[in-house]
């Protein structure tokens, strides 16, 4: 019953969010999001580690074509419905208030769609992102996978820069594209399933165990196919190199809270669906085929890395950061191993923590300074100790150093990747030289320095800015330091997959 | 304005009743009407045989007369080109020669005479105005002719034969009132009427 | 003799319907295609299908063609008005016309192994046959074909007329 | 088989010189009655009472000159009265211009074709009659001509249906598309005239608009359209058109007669005269002088009634007479109905 | 039957109302008697019968066939309301479109081809007037000629093909035929490879004549400007009810019939599908008019509804049912949206049709304000979210209907077309539509986009033309929207979303 | 004596095809609206023909039944296709299809 209040309350509450006013759409968002973290954390007060499936809601949904409704979570749900909702009321937290004046282009111009439609959106998807993240029904799954994009498209539309039209369409496309692959993976599969002859005439099952049991039934080669569909819908939405053309601009393109949200949770619904579909649905395509797609992660966190270097727009720059990241995630998961997978969800969480932090940075620098170009920055450090003291931190979660979470969620993921195949690993790991490189690069050139015309007024972080960018610090280096409980929360179920796999 | 005969009908676009809206009774009425017709005398004249009866009254071609003696009457006087509406009479007149008394009755005769048939309306007025009992409109008709200038007639036709037997009856306009009446100079021509 | 009739029909038939086809004038056109209906009213009859014959005269050469041929009045088009379409169209329609023609004469030619029909029991083509199977079997239709001919002419009145504005 | 053939083809030229002769009378009568009802005497010069004067006229047609207008379609012209022509000579085919005739125990029948479906035939015919009207008055290239055509012939599609419609009711109380069965029926003075009043009414009415007659030859109106559809023809070829309407005005009242009027039966003839041959030789006197009748009516109505206005024409048609023909077809179910005919 | 009934009786009396004036309450007596009709079918469930010796069977598919035209019906009068009320001539339009409507019946409920055949001309001849009804509007006039040009010529192949049925099977019940063909062992022994012949090319034919109707590439060349020339609310008739009942006649006919020779005409099937979807799709992009844009996206539906029958089990009528129903209730949205967009933007002369423009169209009240070609460019859209974000998002639902996005009703649509085509193992195909449905989200979102985007701000100081586009463009503002419309846009956002939710909600029905 | 039992049904099946076709080249060949008209008359034509041939041969009623409703619907066709006709030759002038190109694209 929780995991079916945690769907539907964001929702209940942004349908609330756009009947009020403007003034107060966001205190009610915020409110709502802070009571979604307090179901969550009550959830996860009554987790069973070692259960299966917990919190479980089932009923019919569609029973001619053997579709249920059927939430429920394990210990990959609930760290990643965790994520959301602690990232869902940072994101709204960090959202100027209208007061605000309006950064350019940055705001609708049409004043009819006000505010209270932005935060409806947020929690509308929240409310998806947990269907995705707790659905134990293929269908269930799409669908809510499918719904998430709507808000964030019509976010990135409204509210988003200046060439958003072609840009968000790039976006909606290739996610679309991408989905529906799966959806005709996952119809191929359903179709295979047993047809139970108890409800009415020939119902098959969408189910997530049906599923899973269909799809190692599969010969090889259909399990190739259904590798590729599955692998592709999801390495688009993470981004994977080559799928990833779409990530950069719609980032940079997007508003920050938009940029956020996308980052921070909606690439995690790529890499948890790798884990918790792709892998068990076809199992000897990954053996045969996870190869491949590792050696597509290892060269798109290069690809990634030295593009990144490259950056002069710091948004940018930390868009392809993320790409690099999910690389090194998907890899990690490639590799079959406890560690890879283990390192995978934690590095899903630390990336989503922190790359909101860094978005969050960039969002304050460009609300001040109207541009997010590295070479027009530098001084800032000067002036506004905070700031310079909260970015330095997620920095440092952002390149793995040690007592970060990064940190941990890297080992992990290199360790997995190494035990593969060494080599790989040695490719895998440039990804923490390279991130070191070109983060830290710009830290220097933002923030060091001389103070220049446009960083002369920077103002330190407001109340609110603060209350944002603190929480993110903590989590940064309460996870860094202290990672077990998070680790031990994942370990069944990743373990539960891994015997999927491997018999 | 007021009807004199109280035949008339007022016509209005009043409603038709059931009955006249169906039309057949109407129609019946019509044809009733006309069968009426196919059983009356037929009122055909088979015209060259049988010709029909001209009013006493009737004007038509006008004819120059003689005397008994032959000679023609008509001194070229003009009074009936004077009189005539249409101004359809034209003439000369010229001095008779020694040795035509037998043609003319007077010193002064018409030397042409000629009437237009075309202009003509045949009122008779020349006949009233001729002093000498010349002219006359008598009770034949004009005959149809192809061209306009056929029509002018000159003496050749309007004077009456020669022969006793071709003379010309003019007794139905010569009663014995037209005579009384033309005898009295001062008389006008329509006191009679009065 | 039968088979004579059979011929000359068809060959009329075929040729007056070419002739519609690829007469210019449309009122030539419109005579060609009466005597086209008159040549297949000739096989109804052949067919034994009298009734349908005479309803088919009075229908199409009484009243569809005459309703063509006022048309064509009404609007005066004895003018030999049609500019040509150009020889890519033509030579377009001809190929598909002639492929269509290709293709139903090969396929159907395989007809000719149809066995001879049982002997005919009745005279189907009689109007008190054909009166029992209409008003019997095919009630609904003759009378949903009311329904057609009520929507087609409130449409054609409607269309017709001129707007009164 | 082989008398039956040489019978059928006496008999068929037969009706078509009877048809001809009665035509080109009636032209003869129609100037007759004419003057008649004007209170005039009308042709009499030609011959006694003037009877030969159609010959005179036939004589006058022949003579005069051939004109075909420059700019007409010439196949098309003369087409027009051929179609007129041929179309109001075949529709005597069908008609039973008596009962059957004994001769040496062969029975020959007074009708040429006794088709099952001789209503329909007479239909089909009479409507294909349209276009000898439409061709005419189109191939002349004359807009007077052009209007009467098409004055023509929306007024006999207008028309066609209201007598299709009345004639309807006739088949639902006759049982019966042949009209020679038709005819037989109405044996003994059960006229169907008397079954079907006003289907007769809107027959006539029809068959006065189908023949082109006053006062329904708006087509032709001399007074508007200068002659309407034949304003171009001369000689012959007018010639045609006026003999087509003559016939069709005689094919029509012997229409009316034998579906109406009992045809060729008398009543009571039955009780004087037992010889078949006589009392079918008798019979088609009756007929016959029930044509006339007709065809005397037809022009007694010409010269009464004044021509309609077109749009009259076409109020009448559409909304006069076919509402009540279709009310007509429903009384005559209603009373088939109850008095049992059909269940 | 009673639902035919009904659907007459109304039409008659639309045509009293013209006699008898009470033109006023026609509009809430139709919308009542469609009502009225809906509840009949459902009056009448799990009765199947077979009405006037099997020419018509009212079994529960031809029941909810026939509630969801009439519920389309019901929508679409309610979006058509303007149409009907500013036409001189409504009473006619009503009848007619009711009596279409009963065309629509009939062809979802024959058993006999011959009433197939009246069922389509029923449904034809009022549709081709309607589309003609502006009759001063010569793009109306051209729509409604090539509408019923192309019509009777699919017509002509239609009949050629039924009479070579009847030649080889010599019935016209379906019933019989079903029988006859599912049993091949009849035809080859009795009949000879003579009558297989005659059956073979009867089939083809009548594939061919229905792909006419339903549009299908490559006999889908009318559809475009059709649909674009006719009235906006005609336009909505034809692409919903008109396509509705074709597949379901389509249906019907090949899967209680045909299916004894699937093999004939699976590949031919297929390849019109693949083609529909594709070209249909691709072509749509290219489109700068919405209508035309619409219609081309309907060819390519056409092409997605193939697929059921192609696959012609037991799913693909609930498939096609379910396929219609949320096709035609997210085109009525869009189609209403449309109709409004329209009449607000003033008709441009556009700088290559200016001797259109100098036709006068004296049309409509408000002086040529209803010009079908002039209004319904994409431009038109800009910035209708400032405008009236009401029908902003009526029009995004729709569209995002139309394009398949879960959870509304579309994507359901396609997910039973699709997955009944992959059950029957036809993957490329399944591929194919996938791609093409891809296609279709650029251009619907292209609406999407143009609607929430600003208007463009280097058009303000441009020529004539755009100063009217940006400044003459009156506000459609939610006061000026009739009840009935605002009703309607509820009613489709609230359908759409239902059916989507919900789908089991028709699908289990069938 | 139908001439059914003498004639072979082929004979009547390849005449109504080459009727067919030959309404079907009418209606892609000519850009004259009323005679498109006429040949797709004609296609209906041949359609009839084929009908109560088929009739004939299966001693069936039910196809001189069907073509008398295909006659209905003909007729029905041709009023409203030439009302239609009427209406765009009073706002054109012409009955050539080609004129008719306002919607294009």
């Amino acid at each position: 019953m929780i995991t079916l209040l945690l769907i539907l309350f964001p929702i209940l509450a942004g349908l609330l969010v756009l009947v009020s006013g403007n003034a107060l759409a966001k205190k009610i968002a915020f409110s709502a999001s802070i009571i979604e973290l307090a179901i969550s954390a009550f959830a996860l007060s009554q987790f069973r580690i070692n259960d299966t499936a917990q919190f479980m809601c089932n009923a019919p949904w569609i029973p001619s074509l053997g579709i249920h409704f059927k939430v429920a979570m394990d210990g990959i749900s609930i760290l990643l419905v965790l994520l959301t909702t602690v990232l869902v009321p940072l994101i709204i937290l960090s959202r100027p208030s209208p007061t605000l004046p309006e950064g350019k282009g940055a705001l609708s111009p049409s004043g009819r769609v006000g505010e209270g439609s932005f935060y409806f959106m947020v929690l509308f998807m929240q409310s998806a992102l947990i269907g995705v993240f707790t659905s134990m029904d293929g269908f269930l799954f799409y669908i809510f996978w499918e719904l998430a994009l709507i808000p964030i498209w019509f976010i990135c539309l409204l509210w988003g820069g200046e060439d958003r039209a072609r840009i968000t369409f790039k976006f909606f496309a290739y996610t679309l594209a991408g989905s529906l692959l799966m959806l005709v993976a996952l119809v191929y599969v359903y179709l295979q399933t047993p047809l139970s002859l108890g409800e009415g005439p020939g119902v098959r099952s969408f189910d997530i165990q049906s599923l899973y049991e269909a799809g190692a039934s599969l010969s090889s080669a259909e399990q190739t196919w259904i590798f590729w569909a599955l692998f592709i819908a999801f390495a688009i939405k993470m981004p994977v190199f080559p799928f990833h053309t779409w990530q950069p601009d719609t980032y940079t393109n997007a508003p920050t809270q938009g940029t956020m949200l996308l980052s921070g949770i909606m690439l995690k619904m790529g890499t948890y669906g790798l884990i918790r579909w792709l892998l068990p649905m076809a199992p000897l395509g990954v053996q045969e085929w996870g190869n491949t797609a590792m050696i597509l992660s290892i060269v798109g966190i290069l690809y990634a890395s030295v593009i990144a270097i490259m950056q002069k727009d710091f948004k940018r720059l930390i868009a392809y950061s993320s790409i690099a990241h999910v690389g090194l995630i998907s890899a990690g998961i490639f590799s079959l191993t406890v560690q890879g997978l283990q390192g995978g969800m934690m590095q899903m969480l630390a990336h989503g923590i922190n790359v909101v932090g860094l978005f969050f940075v960039v969002d304050i620098l460009f609300n001040r300074t109207n541009t997010s170009e590295i070479p027009k920055l530098g001084g800032i450090r000067n002036i506004t100790p905070w700031f310079a003291t909260l970015f330095m931190v997620v920095l440092l979660g952002s390149v793995a150093l040690p007592l970060t979470n990064g940190f941990v969620g890297e080992f992990l993921l290199l360790n997995g990747i190494y035990q593969y195949d060494a080599g790989m690993a040695a490719f895998a790991g440039l990804t923490v030289i390279l991130g070191a490189v070109y983060m830290f690069r710009g830290y220097q050139k933002i923030m060091l320095g001389e103070t220049n015309s446009l960083t002369s007024a920077f103002t330190d972080l407001t109340f609110n800015e603060k209350a944002v960018l603190i929480p993110i610090v903590i989590l940064i280096i309460a996870m860094g330091v202290y990672p077990k409980p998070v680790l031990d929360i994942a370990e069944p179920a990743v373990m539960r997959i891994l015997n999927i796999i491997h018999p | 304005m007021q009807s004199l005969t109280n035949r008339s009908k007022v016509v209005g676009s009043t409603k038709m009743t059931l009955m006249e809206s169906i039309y057949l009774p109407a129609i019946l009425n019509g044809m009733m009407i006309t069968i009426k017709h196919f059983f009356r005398k037929k009122a055909t004249i088979q015209y060259p045989e049988v010709k029909r009866e001209f009013a006493p009254v009737y004007r038509g071609m006008h004819v120059l007369k003689r005397d008994e003696n032959g000679a023609e009457r008509c001194t070229a006087c003009g009074l009936c080109a004077v009189a005539c509406p249409a101004e359809a009479i034209t003439m000369t007149s010229a001095e008779r020669k020694p040795g035509e008394e037998k043609l003319f009755r007077e010193e002064k005769y018409a030397s042409t005479y000629e009437i237009n048939m075309l202009r003509c309306i045949f009122c008779g007025d020349c006949e009233d105005a001729c002093p000498k009992e010349s002219i006359f409109l008598t009770d034949r008709l004009v005959p149809s002719d192809s061209l306009r200038q056929r029509f002018v007639y000159g003496k050749d036709l309007l004077v009456e034969p020669m022969e006793e037997n071709k003379r010309i009856d003019i007794s139905k306009r010569q009663t014995k009132e037209v005579l009384e009446f033309k005898k009295n100079k001062e008389l006008q021509h329509n006191k009679l009427i009065e | 003799m039968t088979l004579h009739l059979f011929y000359f029909l068809s060959f009329l038939a075929i040729l007056c319907a070419l002739m519609v086809v690829l007469e210019k004038n449309p009122v030539h056109s419109v005579l060609y295609l009466v005597v086209t209906f008159f040549a297949i009213a000739g096989h109804y009859i052949l067919l034994n299908a009298q009734f349908l014959a005479a309803v088919h005269i009075i229908v199409y050469a009484g009243a569809i063609m005459v309703l063509f041929l006022f048309v064509i009045m009404l609007l005066n088009l004895n003018k030999e008005s049609e500019f040509h379409k150009n020889n890519y169209v033509k030579g377009a329609a001809v190929i598909a016309g002639g492929l269509l023609l290709v293709i139903l004469v090969g396929a159907l030619k395989g007809t000719a192994s149809l066995p001879a029909p049982e002997a005919s029991v009745g005279e189907i083509g009689l109007v008190e046959n054909l009166g029992q199977v209409l008003f019997k079997q095919f009630l609904l239709p003759f009378e949903i074909a009311s329904l057609l001919f009520l929507s087609a002419m409130v449409g054609a009145v409607m269309l017709g007329k001129r707007d009164t504005k | 088989m082989q008398t039956e053939i040489i019978y059928k083809s006496i008999l068929a030229l037969a009706v078509f010189g009877i048809t001809l002769f009665i035509a080109m009378y009636s032209t003869y009568a129609e100037r007759k009655i004419a003057a008649f009802l004007q209170d005039r005497l009308g042709p009499n010069r030609a011959g006694p009472f003037g009877i030969l004067q159609p010959l005179a006229d036939g004589v006058k047609m022949f003579m005069k000159e051939e004109m075909i207008p420059e700019v007409s379609n010439k196949f098309l012209f003369i087409l027009g009265p051929s179609i007129a022509m041929l179309t109001c000579l075949m529709t005597g085919a069908v008609i039973p211009w008596g009962s059957s005739i004994t001769i040496a125990g062969n029975e020959y029948s007074l009708q040429v074709a006794d088709i099952n479906i001789g209503i329909l035939y007479l239909l089909g015919v009479t409507s294909v009659g349209v276009y000898g009207i439409m061709i005419g008055g189109w191939a002349s290239n004359n807009k007077f001509s052009l209007l009467g055509a098409i004055r023509a012939s929306s007024q006999m599609i207008s028309y066609e249906i209201g007598m299709g419609l009345s004639i309807i009711a006739l088949i639902m109380t006759t049982g019966t598309l042949s009209i020679g069965e038709i005819a037989a029926q109405q044996h003994g003075g059960h006229w169907n005239v008397f079954y079907q009043p006003l289907g007769f009414l809107i027959f006539i009415v029809c068959a006065f608009a189908e023949t082109n007659r006053a006062p329904f030859d708006l087509p032709e109106c001399e007074s508007e359209l200068v002659g309407g559809y034949h304003t171009e023809y001369s000689s012959m070829k007018l010639g045609f058109y006026l003999f087509a309407e003559y016939i069709n005005m005689f094919i029509s009242s012997a229409v009316i007669a034998t579906l109406y009027f009992g045809g060729y039966n008398m009543p009571f003839i039955g009780r004087f005269i037992q010889d078949p041959n006589a009392l079918a030789i008798i019979g088609s006197v009756f007929l016959f002088c029930k044509i006339f009748f007709f065809i005397f009516l037809f022009m007694w109505v010409r010269w009464t009634l004044p021509r309609f206005r077109y749009d009259q024409l076409m109020n009448l048609g559409w909304k006069g007479l076919l509402p009540l023909a279709i009310l007509n077809i429903a009384i005559t179910g209603i009373v088939m109905w109850f008095t049992g005919k059909i269940n | 039957m009673k639902i035919l009934y009904i659907l007459t009786g109304l039409g008659v009396l639309a045509m009293l109302a013209e006699i008898f004036r009470f033109k006023k309450f026609l509009f809430p007596k139709v919308l009542l008697g469609l009502l009225l009709a809906i509840a009949a079918a459902v009056w009448d469930w799990n009765t199947n019968i077979h009405y006037y010796n099997n020419m018509l069977t009212f079994d529960n598919y031809a029941l909810l066939f026939s509630i969801v035209i009439c519920a389309t019906a019901f929508l679409w009068v309610l979006s058509s309301q303007d149409f009907f009320s500013n036409a001189s001539n409504q009473t006619d339009y009503y009848a007619l479109s009711l009596f279409a409507l009963c065309g629509a019946v009939i062809m979802v409920s024959y058993t006999n081809l011959l009433m197939l055949f009246l069922g389509i001309e029923i449904l034809s001849i009022p549709i081709y007037v309607l589309a003609g009804s502006r009759k001063d509007d010569l793009s109306s006039n051209e729509s409604a000629l090539k509408y019923f040009l192309m019509g009777a010529f699919a017509t002509g192949f239609l009949l050629f093909g039924i009479t070579l049925v009847y030649g080889a099977c010599g019935t016209f019940d379906l019933g019989v035929l079903g029988t006859y063909i599912g049993s091949p062992e009849s035809i080859t022994s009795w009949r000879g490879p003579g009558g297989e012949t005659l059956l073979f090319a009867g089939i083809l034919l009548i594939l061919i004549g229905m792909s006419f109707k339903v549009a299908a590439v490559p006999f889908h060349f009318w559809t475009p400007d059709v649909y674009q020339g006719a009235p906006t609310p005609v336009t909505a008739f034809m692409s919903t009810i008109v396509k509705t009942a074709a597949f379901a006649a389509f249906l019907r006919l090949f899967m209680s019939c045909f299916v004894g020779y699937a093999s004939l005409w699976n590949d031919i099937i297929w390849t019109l599908a693949a083609l529909s979807i594709l070209l249909g799709n691709i072509t749509a992009v290219y489109q700068s008019n919405v209508k035309r844009m619409l219609a081309y996206s309907g060819i390519s539906h056409a092409g997605y509804m193939m697929l059921a029958i192609l696959t012609s089990g037991d799913m693909s009528s609930g498939a096609v049912l379910y396929y219609s129903a949320a096709y035609s209730v997210a085109s009525i949205g869009a189609f209403a949206v449309l109709a409004i967009v329209e009449q607000h933007t003033p008709s441009l002369p556009s700088p290559k049709g200016k001797e259109e423009g100098v036709q006068p169209s004296p049309f409509g009240t408000a002086g040529g304000r209803e010009r079908s070609s002039g209004g319904g460019g994409i431009d038109s859209f800009t910035g209708l979210s400032k405008r009236n974000p009401l029908l902003a998002f009526s029009m995004t639902i729709s569209m995002l209907s139309l394009a398949g996005i879960p959870p509304l009703a579309g994507f359901f649509g396609k997910y039973y077309l699709f997955s009944s085509a992959l059950q029957s193992g036809y993957v490329w195909l399944v591929l194919i539509a996938v791609l093409g449905s891809l296609i279709g989200v650029y251009y619907y979102l292209k609406v999407i986009i143009k609607i929430y985007s600003p208007p463009q701000p280097s058009q303000r100081d441009g020529d004539e033309s755009s100063k009217l586009l940006s400044f003459g463009q009156p506000k459609v503002a939610s006061e000026a929207l009739g009840w009935s419309i605002t009703i309607l846009i509820f009613l489709t956002i609230a359908l759409s979303l239902l059916l989507g939710i919900f789908p089991d909600l028709i699908i289990r029905l069938i | 004596m139908s001439s059914i039992q003498t004639i072979h049904i082929n004979l009547y099946i390849l005449l109504s095809s080459v009727l067919f076709c030959i309404g079907v080249m009418g209606v892609l060949f000519r850009r004259n609206v009323i005679i498109v008209f006429m040949s797709i008359e004609l296609m209906l034509n041949a359609i009839n023909l084929l009908l109560v041939a088929f009739s004939s041969y299966w001693n069936d009623p039910s196809g001189q039944i069907f073509v008398f409703f295909v006659m209905v619907v003909a007729a029905a066709e041709v009023a409203v296709g030439l009302a239609i006709l009427i209406m765009i030759y009073r706002n054109t002038g012409t009955t050539d299809i080609n004129v008719l190109n306002k919607l294009k694209g």
